[in-house]
């Protein structure tokens, strides 16, 4: 199995992930470069964090018109999985292959800590390695991480179980106080309806290793590479 | 020549953080009266040779497709002419 | 801009030049200099560039280390050997004057500035540190200030994608109206990978490569050089706006360029632009360089030569190709979206010859610029404030009846208190090398593919300087030195910026040659060569003179990185030691200004014999896992270290119980003991059966081992002698010390 | 009841990476004839019971006191009586 880590010009964790994924979790994996508009070959498409465009417009607006953005959405169509980390994330949401908007933090400052975020959903190929409700201990790094939805699209949302991960206490309890940017409903990640695509604004690949402080991201990796193992076996 | 003036701000019912900091900060300035802020963008876009019928189209193509993001933005614009 | 028709002696010091140097440039060129070459002049011997004032004092430091592969001066920033056929390139730079005039952008500029000095080596910055210094935030203006310089920061750290993983930030009034703002950045290159700030080879092509040149930053380098006064808020148009996305292309685009082996030597254009980039690489070269201006892209209509040559637009860099590799140059760029467009070439004549299109423009010998500018010996006169605070009775001071209360000012002081407000701002995490966050004495970055770290301190007491300028210097260094030694790091080299007041002053050019001479015997004692740093003059407000303020950028080296302590109490039953014997003082403590309101004493005396020592005891007693945690003492004294011991890990809070009865020699005084600073004297905690084994090691070293404690639950306790000074809840101190700053900033 | 429309934008000469990014995405997008954008911030402030004349010095004094950079930014806006 393959990964693809794309590379937007102001991308910064691309080689973060393309690390994680190659030395820690040991998989082949590629960068494409964001002019490029072959997917061939590749099952899982990582939309890395940073600044795509300096963010000059808004996150994400001007990397949605790369090239590749085009092959990532027939992709996506054709049941491939793609996660979209951080700046990734809102490029997804730009790309309209999620709902929704992002909105300057709460605070108006920029925000890089550890926080907690809790699994809704975990039958997602993304994170059918944890149990529903488990709390994960993983950071986040973003100046536009306010997730905004209208009303209805939320209830839908939910109905659907496309809310993938909650900022939380320790604990597992969700309240304001926990929800680091002000996000509607304390939203920190969400898949598309068929559940291929996810986004969430935390890091996975800066909490997959001990020498770091937490390996929960590691199971983000993992549970990726068992379902497309699973899918490969099944072809 | 022409000069676009675009004015992209947040939709009514999507809460804007900076508009209401600003409220504040104000505020405590003791300037009385205000009731509200909105924050939004304010683009000048040159565009050379178009004529005015169709520039209008174009302006808001381009509003549309990326100047903007419609789930939260709207927008409105004038048509100057400039030499 | 129009060019004035006649050069007079008016216009000659509105450059900031004297008489006498019109003069000398005059014999150089055998001719009146032309508008563009008096401006070119101006700029190379400015303070900033040519460090007229400083250079015969900075001869003082130490240079030379085994470690030591490119030294300070040689190029844009020192490199150091780490083994593994790595090395790290690192240095400190100044944006004082900037942030001063527009706090956001002049921040933001200061790290796009010092970035570029790194990668222009060829080397992958991973890491970014900024000392930061403020008047009181009691005043709008200092919250003014912080807000924006911690925001630009931020805005350009977070975007290019390095990690800002520490710093220092100290408020005092003598910043009031000048705040400081030192940058350091780290880079990571293979040693055969140095790129070298040279133009050579006769014929190779000159390229800009950026952003194109506007009328910003024009005569940065002079203005910089300046005091700031009243109305240098009317210098304001030369304000520069950082544009980190450009950077980031830069960035990248020029490591490809490296890997592809068609640079002949690059430089980023930072002070004095288009001027000094091509005057410099043509003078490290030896050899002469030819460019045409009318090639240089501009963003403004109607620019002059002078204008263009003098611009300080950002984002900019010129990279020397070779001969016929010019089209892999501009493919390579072109990828990332930047345009690279030839401007000149290298000559063998020496001359700096800058033409638009046919019309010559200027001609100048580049030695004259760089080699031949003016030196001064600045006269030096020991300051007569020296005297009088120098002396302190502490007999007169009140004794405080409440512990407790003086204990909660100190840790809600924004001295003490946390600087979370701060680093969260940043994203100290992007590279995934971070495995020490903000909070502890040194950030820790991990060396990917090696076993190995680095450990990265800055550290400067403005106090300590202007109360003795000598053993301030000291204390910077070894402050410095001694916070990477906690983290379990060996110190291996130094950068540093100096921030002083104005060097015509002999008072001040005293203090600036008394601080360097303390760093320079800091630096040889404790075996860490100065590698390279900045120098800042000009740092006044309208009430005087900054404190003398240099600050320490220390580099350490981890070799297994299973071996990194770090300064929070681990776990109950633990035992509290106070390794080293330094003098306790309240001289220049933070106590005595923040309680008593005095800047006054000496600075507490550091012996660097027994500082050495402790480093040795203490890493060896963290290579053999005899430590649990280790915290240097500094402001605020043995109380707020083991303070910071019990709340720095945010996910564990832990109490202690402390005596001081073993401190009873220092002097009776039981603020003296709690809260007196103190050098070479670190808190550190270890299991029981350790702690026979690490007093041994400190015996062997004949350094100081007291027992002060031992690690409890969730209160702290610090007695002596069975009377009760301080009682606190762990817990609630953390909620203070943390919440300080941003409630000051509300 | 007043709405200001306050229009702030860099000053000439001061670089404006955020407009020439946005510029440069609008040419890859194939808009033909942009010679130029500038970005700059749109604030929509709504103020009480403010008599109109007293209104303008008020908003010069906020814009200047707080809302505008005065080193690197410059300022127009427009008044309208809403209900
Ligand atoms: N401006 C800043 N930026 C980032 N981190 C900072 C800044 N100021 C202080 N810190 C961090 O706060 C912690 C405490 O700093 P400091 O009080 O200077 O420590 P010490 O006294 O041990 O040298 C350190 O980890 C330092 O890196
Ligand atoms: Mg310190």
């Amino acid at each position: 199995m393959k990964f693809g880590v794309v590379v937007f010009p102001g991308s910064n964790c691309d080689y973060d992930c393309y690390y994680v994924i190659k030395r820690v979790i040991g998989e082949s994996v590629d960068f494409i470069w964001h002019k490029s508009s072959n997917l061939k070959g590749y099952d899982c498409i990582v939309l890395p964090g940073g600044f795509s465009y300096g963010d000059y417009l808004r996150t994400g607006a001007i990397a949605r018109f790369s090239p590749i953005m085009k092959e990532v959405i027939e992709f996506s169509k054709n049941g491939g999985l793609v996660i979209g980390i951080c700046n990734g994330f809102q490029v997804l949401l730009e790309a309209g292959l999620l709902p929704g908007a992002m909105r300057k933090n709460r605070d108006l400052l920029f925000i890089c800590r550890y926080v907690y975020v809790r699994v809704e959903n975990s039958d997602t190929p993304f994170t059918r390695l944890f149990h529903k409700g488990q709390v994960l201990h993983i950071p986040v790094a973003h100046f536009e991480g306010n997730y905004y939805i209208d009303p209805q699209s939320l209830s839908r949302l939910k109905m659907n179980s496309q809310v993938v991960f909650r900022y939380c206490s320790k604990d597992g309890e969700v309240a304001d106080e926990f929800n680091p940017n002000g996000s509607v409903y304390a939203i920190a990640g969400i898949c598309n309806e068929r559940g291929n695509v996810l986004g969430m604004m935390p890091h996975p690949e800066r909490c997959s290793e001990s020498i770091l402080g937490s390996e929960d991201g590691k199971l983000i990796w993992q549970s990726i590479v068992k379902s497309i193992n699973e899918r490969l076996a099944k072809e | 020549m022409f000069k676009v003036k675009i004015y992209i701000s947040l939709k009514e019912g999507v809460a804007d953080p900076q508009g209401i900091t600003i409220k504040n900060a104000l505020d405590s300035l003791g300037y009385s009266g205000v009731e509200r802020v909105r924050y939004g963008k304010y683009l000048q876009v040159y565009l050379k040779n178009s004529d005015k019928k169709k520039l209008q189209k174009k302006i808001d193509d381009m509003c549309k497709k990326i100047l903007v993001n419609p789930v939260i933005e709207s927008y409105e614009y004038e048509i100057e002419e400039v030499k | 801009m129009k060019e004035p028709v006649k050069i007079d002696l008016n216009l000659v010091k509105a450059h900031g030049l004297t008489e006498e140097e019109f003069e000398r440039i005059k014999r150089i060129l055998g001719r009146e200099p032309n508008f563009t070459e008096l401006g070119i002049f101006s700029v190379m011997w400015s303070e900033h560039c040519s460090y007229k004032s400083s250079k015969p004092t900075l001869k003082k430091f130490p240079t030379e280390g085994e470690r030591v592969l490119v030294k300070a001066g040689e190029e844009n920033a020192g490199v150091v050997d780490i083994g593994d056929n790595l090395a790290v390139v690192f240095k400190m730079e100044s944006h004082n004057h900037p942030s001063a005039v527009e706090p956001y952008q002049g921040a933001a500029t200061g790290v796009g500035g010092i970035i570029r000095d790194i990668f222009t080596m060829g080397a992958r910055p991973i890491a970014i540190m900024d000392s930061l210094r403020f008047g009181s935030l009691n005043d709008p203006k200092s919250r003014y200030f912080l807000r924006g310089v911690v925001g630009g920061i931020a805005f350009y750290g977070n975007c290019i994608g390095i990690p800002t993983v520490g710093g220092e930030t100290f408020f005092d009034e003598s910043y009031r109206g000048n705040p400081l703002v030192n940058v350091l950045c780290v880079g990571i290159v293979k040693k055969d990978m140095i790129v070298k700030a040279r133009a050579r080879g006769v014929g190779n092509t000159i390229f800009y490569v950026g952003s194109s040149t506007g009328r910003d930053g024009l005569g940065g380098a002079s203005f910089a050089s300046r005091e700031i006064t009243e109305e240098s808020h009317e210098d304001r148009p030369a304000v520069q706006i950082g544009d980190p996305f450009m950077e980031k292309l830069l960035l990248e685009a020029t490591l490809e360029l490296i890997k592809s082996g068609v640079v002949v030597g690059m430089q980023d254009m930072g002070a004095a632009g288009l001027t000094s980039s091509t005057v410099e690489t043509a003078s490290r070269g030896n050899c002469g360089v030819e460019i045409d201006i009318s090639l240089v892209p501009r963003r403004e209509e109607g620019m002059i030569p002078y204008e263009v040559m003098l611009s300080e637009s950002q984002e900019r860099m010129l990279v020397i190709v070779k001969k016929g590799m010019e089209n892999e140059a501009k493919r390579i760029f072109e990828k990332w979206d930047l345009y690279a467009i030839p401007i000149g070439k290298v000559t063998s004549d020496g001359i700096f010859r800058i033409k638009d299109k046919d019309r010559p423009v200027a001609e100048i010998p580049v030695k004259s610029l760089t080699e031949d500018a003016p030196v001064y010996l600045r006269k030096r006169v020991k300051p007569a404030y020296l005297d009088e605070v120098s002396y302190l009775d502490i007999d007169t001071l009140p004794r405080p009846d409440d512990f407790n209360q003086v204990l909660i000012k100190l840790l809600t002081s924004p001295n003490i208190a946390s600087k979370e407000w701060i680093w969260e701002q940043y994203d100290h995490m992007v590279g995934i090398n971070t495995v020490v966050l903000p909070g502890p004495d040194a950030a820790v970055l991990r060396v990917k593919g090696t076993k190995k770290a680095l450990a990265l301190s800055c550290d400067g007491n403005g106090r300590y300087c202007f109360l003795d300028p000598y053993e301030g210097g000291k204390i910077a260094v070894a402050e410095a030195a001694r916070n990477v030694v906690c983290v379990g790091a060996t110190p291996i080299a130094i950068t540093n910026c100096l921030n002083f007041g104005t060097p015509t002053d002999p008072e001040i050019f005293w203090q600036f040659t008394r601080c360097v001479e303390g760093m320079a015997e800091a630096c040889q004692y404790l075996g860490t060569p100065v590698t390279g740093g900045n120098v800042s003059f000009y740092n006044e407000n309208p009430t005087g003179a900054i404190d003398p303020t240099p600050v320490v950028g220390m580099l350490g080296l981890i070799e297994n990185t299973d071996l990194i302590c770090t300064p929070w109490f681990k776990e109950e039953g633990d035992l509290i030691v106070l390794i080293g014997d330094g003098k306790i003082s309240l001289g220049g403590s933070e106590y005595l200004y923040l309680i008593h309101g005095l800047k006054k004493g000496r600075p507490p005396e550091l012996n660097l014999s027994k500082e050495k020592a402790l480093y040795d005891v203490c890493l060896k007693a963290i290579g053999k896992g005899l430590i649990k945690s280790a915290h240097d003492v500094s402001e605020g004294g043995i109380a707020t270290s083991v303070v910071e011991s019990c709340i720095i890990n945010e996910e564990k809070f832990m109490g202690a119980r402390i005596d001081l009865k073993n401190l009873e020699k220092e002097g009776e005084r039981d603020d003296l003991l709690l809260f007196g600073e103190v050098q070479s004297c670190i808190v550190a905690s270890c299991s029981p059966q350790n702690i026979d084994s690490l007093e041994k090691i400190a015996r062997e070293k004949n350094i100081g081992f007291r027992l002060l404690g031992e690690v409890t639950g969730k209160e702290l306790i610090i007695e002596k002698n069975g009377k009760k000074l301080i009682s606190q809840n762990t817990a609630n101190l953390y909620k203070l010390w943390r919440e300080a700053l941003s409630l000051k900033l509300r």
